[in-house]
């Protein structure tokens, strides 16, 4: 499959205002590179501050990456114009962590799926009535014209974010950026809005990039998998390989720290690891994770950082544990 | 006879739709040293419930009865300054939902902790200070933190801030809400050990309020699933978590996804209820899997099953 | 939320309906104002002391009599175009105009005059006789005027009296004087001169002599009659108006000033006056702030500098003070001070605007519908906009008390707009010619009344705007 | 440290207001052409006595006409008529930021000087020593219903509170001053209808002063009624948003009294708002307090605003603008300061 969405050492800064005139510097993302090819999903999974609601932000143009490159189709479009990006911005779309927050709560279902299509001047009132019923049903919101005219607020959770992936997709797009998209619903209705991603990604070849701190339902709707922290992909690979042989300290951990409904959890203490993730405005020298990694070896850990290594058929990982 | 006896307990709300029920006629019993678990997704009713044992429900609260039976005392024919005197903090504690903003902003970390212990009669300054420095300390705070402001903290550390105040009376029961909702799995999976400790350590009672029911697992000796207001399951974690019986319970156990195993995770197909509109029977009738035709009509009490499980459904009607 | 909905809840509270009923009333007078007076009414009317020369000055209200139990004579002007009646005669037509007027006052009239309008004659020019009917059956001849004959050269037919009319103080005129004089020599069998009767003719007239010691004459309470007749020569000539005053101590629904002006209209005049202020002021002053603050919250960068560096500055103004210095130096005109007030207006909102505006910036909803690909401006003023309207609207409500306030407060310093009397400037006539000292509360009360109703109105409607803003207070 | 840096930035920010006021001020005066008409008043005010005086000593009419025209000139030259207004407006705005006033036209200061600074000053305590009374009777009654109100939102009390916040708020201060005049003076006679002293002050410290309490009454009366309507509400607004915050409920479910948990849970916390914009409203008071000080012809610096008006001084109006835009900024910053000192939230950003 040809590379739909390339970030080629991708590097994200923000400035946030200390004093009168000197400002502070974050850096969100740093030096991280990603494929993503036609029909396939990723997975970014991290922690807050991990810098994976950025990358998927950078991942839609919402924000220029302060360094590297974003090719979209082979096309260079990091620094284009938001004029220059209509394209993309018909090819490429969001649902996000909040269903409640990200759609307009003054408008009904109709105008909510119909906003895309009048942004980008699709067809005539009949020819977009009828892209809305079919993308209604497509997100199994039926009878259609029951939730044509109603409000999000009417609705619960899991609808609301149906809508959304509604409106996401009523422009046929080649690549979605999930994030966190089921993080506020219902644990029993997750799974329905993952099944639809899938069977979306099926049958109409939709790429995904699911960014979530969720490792267990990024394992199940992902092929691949990068984990973040501070800003850097540590370890990159097929989901199958890297949840049953994570190999970064910080995936083990942080695989290992996911509960499962087990009566005989309550009888013992979880192993994890100690502390907090550090601030990005101050990130520890060398490995980011060496203050909390159970295998930190001195002299080594902290003071270059590791680049990637590959550690299986399609999976690496950036740790000196692994030469 | 425990520590915490919970009987027919009811709360509704006046909003501009009516009436609208948020806990139903609820029953439970926590004996001392046990951990309870109450799972429900959003809208069960669980924080409803920790509220009405807290009594700090909000202004707009027009049913409220039931029993409270509290180390033998009924809560519920307590005065609101008798309970405050007699029950709240100092025998039962809470720790709150969203660490993030139940800390006031404007008091140091340590004077919140030592605060209720600093109004009591009898107890030196000096005293209660040194008891929250040492509850920092066993909630694996660095001493310095005591003296910090709570916006000066991560969410993490306010949630250990919060769990060290709930334990300055030493109480005999802790409502711990959601604890770890908005905290990374690391930092919840630290939490989690945390509680479990105290609870080994201090033989701490626990009611435990949370939607995940893996969380559950960690801390809960028995299980109780909400939905729409009443409790519909209710049973030993073993039995809850290896063979539910009722269809929700069965259904949410389900939705969880494994990392471990292969198993695709399942959905409840609808809504959660409307409750300002019940449907008539069994609330879960309009989305449950089992329904037949009794479910439409009535609406189901808890059958006690052999195990000695409490189970709100139809299916098990018929045992006794 | 929509607008129905925030009706609703507006509505639906004590504060909010109070207030929707006072618009509503304030709208009405507004209304009935601007359909029955002339829009120039402040320089034709209001400030042209020729139009209140008949009125009493000073005068409190006509429903104080019932306060104070003393039947004060109520202010009365007869006037008549149309004649009653004509009674034909031989060579020439007598034209009757009567009017009638139950005295049943405690007091004698503070005078009375009469005026006669635009009359046109052909041939011999008329005479016009004024007589009073009283209720003791006797008449008496008050005044006598033959109308001035054609000059050299004059084109028939003859008009006389059209600029200015001829306007007779009867309480004061030496033929009346000596007219009753005649009248109580004939009637009562007094002899008096008329030098004698100056300063007493309204006595004399509405009133018979006194019994009791000490006081010369009594009231005469009961109906009375007054007729002029006018005799003319030609079945053209005409008379366009003959007037009688009834000169009163007390006058009208909310009495006169110093100058005899009745406060009732421009108290009335006051009304679409003090809306247009407050509505002008708020809206513009809303438009721009709304559109400013999102544009600078939206936009950042220079656009965001430029305005957040004009709002600190104006928005710290202190802005009465700077107010009285620009009226003062530029010139006291209304339009001046709503721009004034819109100049200095607009940057609160623009920082309020702004801080909301941010907080959306950063939302899901902002960052999905830029990921749609909308174009800043529909995502500025159609997402962005729609989610804090009612904080607008809110804000825009309580902008017009603020305005309203402002410039009554001007207008009480003598800084109004000469050219449209507002409650603020009838206040300051009041207050600058001592009325507070002397007691004349009509004149200072209702206008200071008035503008507190106008103003707590919009006050009314924002706190039933407040669970509209914010929804923790809906119930 | 950042906490500086915000202290000097808002410095900087309200400086460049009054840098800003003064320009505008002064730029209108010239560009309408008031100041050059005042000036030339001040010129030929200068030459009709000079005429006067020299016209003993010079008999000869053409000398005479020109040794004025060339003081004339000199005088022009001096005040800087010479040339376009624009010219003067730097050494304007120098000599008012260096509280070089100038001479006052016709008002006088009570012992006769028409310097425009002594003029100002003496009435500058006057005026601080009425907004400042009115103003912390105000916060006082405001920090006692405001709460009160919040807790018990809804109900009967507060909706007829709120009728009665509304009112106080639409209550223009003249009117309410001449209401009480009115009442209290004309009708009932207990309080002195204006001034700030009796016409003749009694002797001694403790007298002199209760006569000021007696003249300052209805002044102060007058300036809380119309300002605590909307610093109860603004009080009660933000008691009832913290009173809404998490933490609060959990203060209650720490078993504190509810006293406690008001103060310290709501209050405290509400207090660098409650304390900004109730100072806010008072700062801005101070506009108000031209009008009361009208109305009561109590002998501050509004009153002396409408004085100077009334008899078009122009030196003195500008100073006054000038005036009150310090103290409004000298209030404003004191407020950050006191924001800072109770916001811990803000001291460590």
């Amino acid at each position: 499959m040809k590379e739909l969405l390339v970030m080629n050492h991708i590097t994200m800064d923000f400035h946030v205002k200390k004093q009168l005139f000197s400002s502070l510097i974050i850096r969100a993302v740093d030096d991280v590179s990603l494929k993503l090819e036609g029909g396939e999903s990723i997975g970014i999974v991290g922690e807050s501050g991990s810098g994976k609601t950025t990358l998927g932000r950078l991942a839609l143009r919402l924000l220029k990456p302060t360094g590297g490159d974003l090719l979209f189709r082979g096309q260079d479009i990091t620094r284009a114009s938001e004029a220059n990006l209509k394209v993309f911005r018909r090819q490429a779309q969001g649902i996000f962590q909040d269903p409640f927050a990200s759609i307009d709560p003054f408008m009904n279902v109709h105008q909510i799926l119909e906003e895309p299509l009048l942004i980008h001047r699709v067809g005539s009132q009949d020819v977009r009535r009828e892209l809305i019923s079919q993308a209604l049903k497509e997100v199994k919101l039926t009878p259609v014209n029951d939730f044509l005219p109603r409000y999000t607020h009417t609705l619960s959770g899991g609808q609301r974010q149906r809508v959304a992936v509604g409106r996401a997709l009523i422009l046929r797009p080649d690549f979605i950026l999930a994030d966190e998209p089921v993080s506020m619903i219902d644990a029993s209705s997750r799974a329905e809005i993952l099944y639809l991603f899938k069977e979306l990604q099926e049958k109409h070849g939709i790429s995904f990039l699911y960014v979530t701190h969720d490792i267990a339902t990024a394992g199940y709707f992902c092929r691949q998998m990068a984990v973040m922290y501070l800003g850097k992909i540590v370890e990159f690979g097929r989901t199958s390989s890297l949840i049953r042989k994570p190999h970064h300290p910080y995936t083990q951990a942080l695989i290992r720290a996911v509960p499962s409904p087990d009566p005989s959890n309550r009888t013992h203490e979880r192993l994890v690891i100690s502390g907090e993730s550090p601030s990005p405005i101050k990130p520890p020298p060398g490995c980011r994770f060496h203050p909390r990694c159970p295998n930190f070896i001195v002299g080594k850990c902290d003071v270059k950082l590791p680049q990637m290594v590959a550690v299986g058929e399609d999976h690496s990982t950036a740790c000196y544990l692994y030469p | 006879m425990g520590l915490l006896e919970v009987k027919n307990l009811r709360l509704s709300y006046g909003t501009v739709q009516g009436i609208v029920p948020a806990v139903d006629g609820v029953s439970f019993t926590i004996e001392a040293g046990e951990t309870l678990g109450i799972v429900g997704e959003s809208g069960a009713g669980k924080s409803s419930l920790a509220s009405a044992l807290m009594r700090t429900m909000p202004r707009n609260v027009v049913n409220y009865t039931g029993i409270i039976e509290f180390e033998g005392s009924n809560c519920l024919e307590l005065s609101d300054e008798a309970f405050r005197k007699q029950i709240r903090w100092q025998r039962m504690s809470m720790v709150f939902q969203g660490a993030m903003d139940s800390l006031n902003p404007v008091i140091k970390v340590g004077k919140q902790v030592a605060e209720p212990l600093l109004l009591k009669p009898g107890i030196k300054p000096k005293q209660a200070y040194a008891t929250a420095q040492q509850l920092l300390k066993m909630v694996m705070l660095s001493p310095e933190v005591f003296h910090r402001y709570p916006h000066e903290l991560s969410g993490g550390m306010k949630q250990r801030v919060m769990i060290a105040m709930a334990l300055i009376f030493n109480p005999k029961l802790i409502l711990i809400d959601e604890p770890t909702s908005a905290l990374d799995v690391i930092i919840q999976a630290q939490i989690m050990n945390l509680l479990k400790r105290f609870k080994r350590e201090f033989k701490l009672s626990i009611l435990f309020i949370t939607h995940d029911l893996a969380l559950a697992s960690d801390l809960c000796d028995s299980i109780a699933i909400m939905y729409a207001g009443e409790i519909i399951e209710m049973g030993s974690a073993e039995e809850m978590l290896l063979e539910p019986k009722h269809p929700y319970s069965q259904k949410l156990l389900v939705s969880i996804p494994r990392l471990a195993e292969d198993t695709r995770p399942e959905f409840i197909v609808g809504a959660p209820p409307d409750m300002t509109a019940l449907p008539p029977g069994c609330y879960f009738q309009p989305r449950c899997h089992c329904v037949f035709e009794r479910c439409l009509h009535e609406h189901p009490p808890s059958f006690k099953l052999p195990s000695g499980r409490l189970v709100k459904c139809w299916l098990y009607g018929d045992q006794r | 939320m929509k607008l129905p909905a925030t009706m609703k809840i507006l509505l639906s509270s004590g504060t909010g309906k109070t207030g929707a009923g006072f618009l509503m009333l304030l709208i009405a007078v507004s209304l009935y104002v601007v359909s029955v007076y002339p829009m120039d009414f402040g320089l034709l009317f209001w400030n042209n002391p020729a139009v209140w020369a008949d009125n009493p000055k000073n005068a409190p209200p006509a429903w104080t009599s019932i306060f104070t139990g003393q039947k004060k004579v109520e202010h009365t002007v007869f006037a008549a175009t149309e004649p009653t009646r004509v009674i034909p005669g031989a060579g020439m037509d007598t034209l009757g105009y009567t009017f009638d007027l139950n005295y049943k006052f405690d007091e004698p009239s503070t005078f009375v005059s009469f005026a006669l309008h635009d009359i046109t004659y052909t041939s011999r020019p008329p005479i016009i006789t004024l007589l009073l009917q009283r209720p003791d059956g006797k008449e008496m001849l008050l005044y006598r005027h033959v109308v001035r004959g054609p000059g050299p050269g004059e084109d028939i037919p003859i008009s006389r009296y059209m600029e200015s009319p001829h306007r007779v103080y009867l309480s004061g005129d030496s033929t009346v004087l000596s007219n009753v004089a005649g009248f109580l020599r004939q009637e009562f069998g007094q002899d008096v001169s008329p030098s004698d009767l100056r300063g007493k003719i309204d006595r004399i007239i509405f009133g018979i002599p006194a019994e009791e010691k000490g006081q010369d004459f009594a009231v005469l309470d009961g109906n009375y009659t007054i007729i002029v007749m006018a005799q003319v020569y030609h079945p053209e000539d005409s008379i366009g108006e003959v007037v009688f005053v009834l000169g009163g101590s007390v006058y009208g629904a909310m009495g006169t000033d110093a100058l005899g002006r009745d406060l009732a209209t421009g108290l009335l005049f006051g009304f679409p006056v003090a809306l247009l202020i407050g509505l002008v002021t708020a809206v513009i002053t809303t438009i721009i702030g709304t559109f400013m603050g999102i544009l600078s919250g939206y936009k950042g960068g220079k656009t965001d500098t430029i305005i957040q560096r004009s709002c600190d500055i104006l928005a710290n103004v202190p802005l009465l003070p700077i107010l009285i210095f620009l009226i003062f130096i530029l010139g006291q005109k209304l339009e001046l001070v709503i721009l004034i007030l819109i100049i200095f207006g607009w940057p609160g909102l623009t920082i309020l605007v702004r801080s909301m505006v941010l907080q959306y910036n950063s939302s899901q909803l902002v960052e999905s519908t830029r990921a749609l690909g909308a174009s800043p401006w529909r995502i500025m003023f159609r997402h962005i906009f729609f989610q804090i309207a009612p904080f607008i609207l809110a804000q825009m409500i309580f902008f017009t008390p603020a305005a309203i306030l402002a410039e009554a407060g001007l207008s009480f310093l003598g800084l109004g707009d000469p050219s449209i009397p507002t409650w603020g400037q009838i206040l300051e006539s009041g207050f600058s010619t001592g009325a507070v000292y002397a007691g004349y509360w009509w004149w200072v009360l209702p206008p200071g009344l008035l503008v507190v109703l106008a103003a707590m109105t919009f006050v009314l409607l924002t706190l039933g705007m407040e669970p509209v803003v914010n929804p923790r207070l809906r119930r | 440290m950042p906490l500086i840096t915000r202290l000097a930035a808002r410095g900087l920010t309200l400086l460049g207001v009054l840098f800003v006021v003064l320009v505008l001020v002064v730029v209108t005066l010239g560009a309408t052409g008031f100041s050059d008409r005042m000036l030339r008043a001040t010129a030929s005010e200068e030459l009709r006595g000079l005429r006067q005086s020299l016209a003993q000593t010079i008999r000869d009419p053409v000398e005479l006409e020109q040794v004025l025209t060339l003081r004339q000139q000199e005088l022009f030259r001096y005040y800087q008529l010479d040339r376009p207004w624009y010219y003067r407006l730097p050494d304007m705005v120098r000599r008012v930021v260096t509280f070089d006033l100038g001479e006052a036209r016709t008002v006088r200061s009570f012992d006769g000087s028409s310097r425009v600074a002594d003029i100002v000053l003496e009435r500058l305590s006057n005026t601080i020593m009425l907004v400042t009374t009115a103003s912390v009777i105000t916060t006082i009654l405001g920090l006692l219903i405001g709460p009160r109100l919040a807790s018990k939102v809804g109900s009967r009390l507060d909706r007829v509170s709120c009728l009665f916040l509304a009112f106080s708020y639409a209550l223009p201060a003249w009117w309410m001053g001449i209401f009480l005049i009115l009442g209290f003076s004309f009708t009932l006679d207990l309080f002195p209808s204006g001034g700030m002293f009796s016409l003749i002050p009694p002797e001694g410290g403790i007298a002199r002063f209760l006569d000021l309490l007696w003249h300052a009454a209805l002044p102060v009366i007058t300036l809380v009624l119309v300002s605590f309507g909307s610093a109860a509400y603004i009080i009660r607004t933000m008691v009832l948003n913290t009173a809404q915050e998490s933490f609060v409920s959990v203060g209650r479910a720490k078993g504190l009294p509810n006293r406690l948990v008001e103060r310290r849970y709501i209050l405290r916390v509400a207090a660098a708002p409650i304390v900004t914009s109730v100072m806010l409203g008072l700062a801005g008071s101070i506009g108000g307090a031209i009008l009361t000080e009208t109305v009561f012809n109590w002998p501050g610096m509004g009153r002396l605003y409408y004085e100077a008006i009334m008899a078009a001084d122009e030196s003195v109006i500008v100073a006054l603008t000038f005036f009150f835009t310090l103290i409004y900024i000298v209030a404003r910053f004191s407020l950050e300061i006191f924001y800072l000192l109770l916001d811990p939230r803000i001291r460590y950003v």
